[in-house]
């Protein structure tokens, strides 16, 4: 179903960030260093404030790394280069005065194509999310999963072949979400896309991912990668559910994510 | 398989209450109504006190004049052509200042996100420019302007373009700094993060400054006419004022507000239609 | 021949510019041929400069703006006379403020004295009075108020001042309220060259036949004014339509019988030095002028012997109001 | 472990709600009824859009129902009586200008309680969400699954003892979303706590909740009503998980939500 | 473990990049002087092109004066001590106006947040109010506040108060709905949402209308003065003006340029103070 997939997209090469705060510098990213082959399905699983969004927005080339560089095709990717990547941000920012379908247009307006043909690329994929009947709706009257898929219809459309996905189906329900899974599998075949996905739910990075990489608690670095590829013997994210090696991997992560995360438990309440 | 309570409200369809939307429409124009008679009330007790006051003298009708003066002389004026023919000529000048001036200064205040450093530098200038009583350089802008109607075209202007600017400049500040984000990240120029966020998010700022400079473009259009002129509102009150003719100013005060509010119903209408999406939807 | 267009600008709508609106509403300029157009400055210096920036071709007001402006490196000159002698009275509201003759009386009484700001006529008055009496301004002798036109009598009125200084009609207005002429100015201080009309020399040299069609009818329009002032109060009438027609012709008999408006429009030299003198005093200017530096009553002169004494037949129809 | 649960504390009865959009009217809610007893912890799931959110907001008395009323320990609720029940909502919405500890202590602040006693309970909150070291930074540099944890502690530093939570843990990774699940139902029932819980995970509601009220697409409307209570027997939300009828809860809910999400696959991809 | 490729940049150790927050302090400390430097090339430049122009004789000196004159006129009136005093008095009565006028007007203007139809009752005297041209009522402003410092302070507040309530008006309507909603969800009442949500998020707008306020409490003092005054730069201003004494207008323009900046300086500090929050986290 995929041809050979060797030839690196996108190198993450000894990233760390520094932010400024009032307080001094607080660290983020240490030494983060990861790969993605083409056509490759790489998911990021890492506890919550790890840096995975901050990752994602160095890749995509909004934030700048204080240590190391980003290639991408083995070119270095600076700030200001935005947009030879699809970004579909963990905020589902849509722009308030703009209706549902001028919001799922915009990136295709910047690219400048025409706006007929943007219209109906964009109409398409509102209908193949359920929101077609909101098309002309503005923000404010979108259900929290809506704005979601609005958001992930903005991302799609633009057709880059490398997309960053930071929980794209986070505030789904669950079968919507399954099924959109399996959509977004289906679509990233046939359309050859190379795909990196942060989720926080382990049964989903197991389920669709080609390989996993985990990171630490914050500062994030890489903590362990495995390589799964259920997705490619079986016909949906359901089934891959159901397969044997399914609770292997599942369990594997999910120790290397209870590790490094550690919610303490005193027990007084107010 | 229902466990919950059955409900004791019992529809017989589950029609839309139908009246809802209506209802609103309805409430919505009861307090439009109650808005304006408040308004006439407050303004008719206003000058019924002051005719009263005039009457029993308790108010100096030289110093004051009264409301029945003022009126005989509106409709005197209004006969002879003349207020209205004033009313029209400061009307226009006043229009074209507050274009001219909102377009320029909004261009210039919007401009300014450009480039941080040239706002900076500017903000002086500007600053400067902001504290001169234009009514100080009469002789200046008469040499400058002459004494048409580009005189007072340039001083409306001179009033409105730094609010438009500063304003302008304001708004583009306050942009949320995650759309703009969201823009760059599908890879457009600043150009287009210009006229796809900054404009459209900055509109509520533009719309205050064009409110405040329906007011200042008068005034301004007014300072023109008070520096020289042949016509209009400002000229009609430089000559009653310097006559002490108070009906005649306070007749020309009055108009003044009229015109501000024929102005401003205009750019009611207008925010209507640019601010239109902030109504929608809640 | 088509008629020229000639653009006079005024410091104030004012009674004291009587013969301008004569020569326009009589029909005197029309007559000579040219176009008058009146545009009106928020004061001297505003209506000075419009001459300087080329947007009038003459200006009504104080004779010393073209002194200022020569004393600076400009041009101007004084080619007439509007209004021949110091029309300004001291009012007060305060009935133990009883009229007098005797300048001395207003300044060491302890009044407030309201007058238009400097270098206003009833300021450089005052000013120049306290220099010939030797009286220094103070709280025992008199203190000066400086108010905007138009309001010093609203200054009266509130209690701000005991004693306003200005002119007609505002006068008029105010005595007509219960205000009282307490000193008159007119006849302490005469000859005076109040208002006049001023150009600059440049111009009349590149419009000699304009120039001299606008002095004749000046020169007309002034003996008009003695000759039927019933005609000159129907004028000041039709020019403040808003005031009190009563104080309107008050005014204009008050300055007529006092010989305000000047008998011909020539600059009368005494009159001239008598202003120049006072500003240079009061430091508006640093040297008052000479006659043969400030004025050029060429045309003036050349109307008055055209003309002489007019022989009027009749009173002369009002022009149509052209708004 | 739990007192007798019979009293009804929230009552749901008969509930419809219209919004006016500009064409025309669009119902979120059809004839809703549900009640919670005392100390229930109720789950409401349902496909994205079918009016949870709008329920909830009807139910803490932001917004009025169209038809029908809410009955809180059997006194009508009315809009602008809000502040008697707790709510999380789905929305992290934090105020830009506070930091996270202000932040927090808003609530408590608006029902007045001293300012020392807020910080100190605030800060107990915080430390146990692994957030103590961010008290004093502001929300704009918190990642997405922190500010989602703030708003959590925000709602239970009020105290209330009947709680609506939408979809609290939806940005959280999937240990810290299971230790806090654990966490919850622990104060839940030490508190006596009643908890009306709003969740797009079939798992996360099967495993905590007594009652689990299934919502059909929207206009919602209650499709089906399940008791669980897998919470009350087990340890935890983990243990609750591996239990026989876990499968059997899951695979219902799941066959309820299925049928009535429908995302259309026509696969006609730009 | 790791498949990733190797970073070549090697660090001996994880480090923080110490020189970032200097780095970019050092940035902002070198564009700050590049702003003054360039801003006082163009003063510089501007002054130097205006002194040639009237050596050359291209700038009429007798219109425009020239910038030696001016000088040599600001010498003198400092060392007499006049223009220090003028400025002292013309400040004086700006800030007293600049406070109440900002003051009273964010306040009513916030105020109107309260109530619709308070406010959409009080719009049109708002409006009425902002388009009187207070010169035309000289008289009335003697009559009411007299000739003293009282009446500038007047109308300096006057001045001010309309933008004021306009800006904290607008900026109240602009209340996120969310936070408020937020609030209301916890049991607040009208008036804690009022003070924690609508009070800091108008902030922008109310700071934005001071930065304006600061030019018209200046003007409006200077009107003021016109009116009737015996001291400050607008005494001063209309005196020279009316003498003719270009220079000396000058003088003066430049002298409240002066002020204006030392006012919107100490506005720059209170803005720092307010909206420090927004400059964090980004
Ligand atoms: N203010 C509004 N104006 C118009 N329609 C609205 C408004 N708020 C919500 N809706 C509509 O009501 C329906 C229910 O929305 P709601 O937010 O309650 O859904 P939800 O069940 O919470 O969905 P999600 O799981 O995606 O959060 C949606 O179709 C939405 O478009
Ligand atoms: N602008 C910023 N200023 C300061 N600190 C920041 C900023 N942005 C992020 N951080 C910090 O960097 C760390 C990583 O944040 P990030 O948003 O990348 O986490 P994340 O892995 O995406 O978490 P989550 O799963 O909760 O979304 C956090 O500790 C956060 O507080
Ligand atoms: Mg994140
Ligand atoms: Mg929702």
């Amino acid at each position: 179903m995929k041809s050979t997939p060797n030839r690196a997209r996108v190198e993450v090469r000894g990233v760390s960030k520094w932010f400024e705060t009032e307080d001094g510098q607080v660290q983020a990213l240490h030494d983060v260093n990861l790969t993605v082959l083409d056509h490759e399905f790489t998911c990021i699983v890492g506890p919550s404030g790890c840096g995975k969004s901050t990752l994602f927005n160095i890749i995509a080339g909004l934030v700048e790394p204080s240590r190391g560089q980003i290639l991408v095709d083995g070119v270095p990717i600076k700030v200001g280069m935005a947009g030879r990547l699809g970004y579909m941000q963990q905020k589902d920012l849509l722009i308030p005065w703009r209706t549902i379908l001028r919001n799922v247009t915009i990136g295709l307006e910047i690219q400048g194509r025409p706006e007929g043909e943007s219209r109906e690329v964009a109409m398409r994929y509102l209908k193949m999310f359920g929101l077609a009947k909101h098309a002309d709706s503005f923000p404010a009257s979108l259900s929290g999963g809506m704005k979601q898929r609005v958001a992930l219809i903005r991302t799609l459309v633009m057709g880059q072949d490398i997309i960053l996905m930071d929980e794209p189906f986070q505030s789904l329900d669950y079968p919507t979400r399954v099924a959109l899974e399996a959509e977004l599998l289906e679509m990233v075949q046939e359309l050859n896309r190379t795909v990196l996905f942060v989720t926080h739910d382990i049964e989903e990075a197991v389920s669709i991912a080609d390989k996993v990489y985990v990171l630490s608690k914050g500062p994030g670095t890489v903590r362990d990668l495995r390589t799964i590829r259920l997705n490619m013997k079986r016909e949906s994210p359901i089934d891959a559910r159901k397969s044997p090696e399914f609770h292997e991997h599942y369990a594997a992560i999910w120790n290397q994510l209870e590790v490094v995360t550690n919610i303490r438990r005193e027990s007084q309440h107010a | 398989m229902h466990e919950a309570v059955m409900s004791d409200n019992v529809f017989t369809a589950q029609q839309p209450p139908a009246s809802t939307r209506k209802r609103q429409q309805r409430a919505e124009s009861v307090q439009s109504f109650a808005v304006r008679a408040v308004q006439i009330v407050i303004a008719v007790g206003f000058f019924a006190l002051w005719e009263w006051g005039a009457r029993s003298g308790a108010i100096s009708t030289f110093l004051f004049s009264s409301p029945s003066e003022v009126w005989a002389l509106a409709l005197a004026r209004i006969k002879d052509g003349t207020l209205i023919y004033g009313a029209y000529v400061t009307g226009m000048e006043t229009l074209a200042g507050f274009v001219v001036g909102s377009l320029l200064g909004t261009a210039l205040g919007l401009g300014l996100w450009y480039s941080r450093f040239l706002a900076r530098v500017m903000s002086v200038f500007v600053l400067a420019l902001g504290s001169i009583p234009v009514l100080a350089l009469g002789p200046l802008v008469i040499i400058w302007f002459g004494t048409g109607i580009e005189s007072k075209i340039a001083l409306a202007t001179m009033s409105c373009v730094i609010v438009a600017l500063l304003q302008a400049y304001e708004g583009a500040q306050q942009v949320d700094k995650d759309l703009t984000r969201l823009l760059t990240s599908f890879g457009a120029t600043k150009r287009q993060i210009f006229t796809k966020v900054v404009i459209p998010s900055s509109s509520s700022w533009v719309v205050a400054a064009a409110k405040l400079n329906v007011g200042f473009s008068l005034i301004g259009a007014v300072i023109g006419e008070y520096i020289s002129s042949q016509h209009g509102l400002g000229n009609l009150i430089l000559i009653a004022g310097a006559n002490y003719n108070i009906s005649l100013v306070l007749l020309g005060v009055f108009s003044l507000m009229i015109l501000a509010f024929a102005l401003s119903s205009f750019v009611g209408v207008v925010e209507r239609k640019l601010l239109g999406w902030k109504l929608a939807g809640r | 021949q088509p008629a020229k267009t000639v653009r006079i600008s005024q410091a104030f709508q004012s009674l004291l510019y009587l013969p301008l609106y004569v020569a326009k509403d009589a029909g005197f300029f029309d007559e000579e041929g040219v176009n008058v157009t009146i545009a009106t400055g928020g004061g001297g210096s505003q209506s000075w400069s419009a001459v300087i920036g080329g947007s009038a071709d003459y200006s009504i007001q104080d004779p010393v703006f073209p002194t200022v402006s020569r004393e600076k490196g400009g041009p101007g000159v004084v080619v007439g006379s509007i209004c021949n002698a110091e029309t300004m009275y001291a009012l007060a509201k305060n009935p133990q403020i009883a009229r007098t003759t005797e300048a001395k009386d207003l300044l060491t009484k302890g009044y407030k004295i309201a007058t238009q700001p400097q270098p206003d006529s009833g300021w450089a008055r005052m000013s120049q009075l306290s220099n010939e009496l030797k009286v220094e301004q103070g709280a025992k002798t008199f203190t000066n108020l400086q108010v905007p036109i138009g309001s010093e009598m609203a200054a009266v009125f509130a209690g701000q001042a005991d004693i306003g200084l200005s002119y007609p009609p505002v006068v008029e207005q105010a005595e007509a309220k219960g205000l009282h002429i307490v000193y008159s100015f007119t006849s302490a201080s005469r000859p005076y060259l109040f208002s006049s009309l001023n150009t600059t020399r440049d111009f009349i040299a590149k419009n000699p036949a304009a120039h001299q069609a606008v002095m004749n009818a000046f020169e007309r329009a002034s003996q008009y004014i003695y000759a039927y002032p019933e005609e000159a109060v129907k004028i000041g009438l039709r020019q403040f339509p808003d005031l009190d027609p009563k104080i309107v012709r008050k005014a204009i008999e008050r300055m007529v019988a006092d010989l305000s408006y000047p008998e011909h429009v020539y600059a009368d030299h005494a009159a001239y030095i008598a202003n120049q003198k006072q500003h240079a005093f009061v430091g508006t200017i640093k040297k008052a002028a000479t006659p043969d530096e400030g004025i050029d009553n060429g045309a003036a002169l050349a109307a008055y012997r055209k003309f002489g004494r007019i022989a009027w037949t009749g009173a002369r129809p009002l022009k149509a109001a052209a708004k």
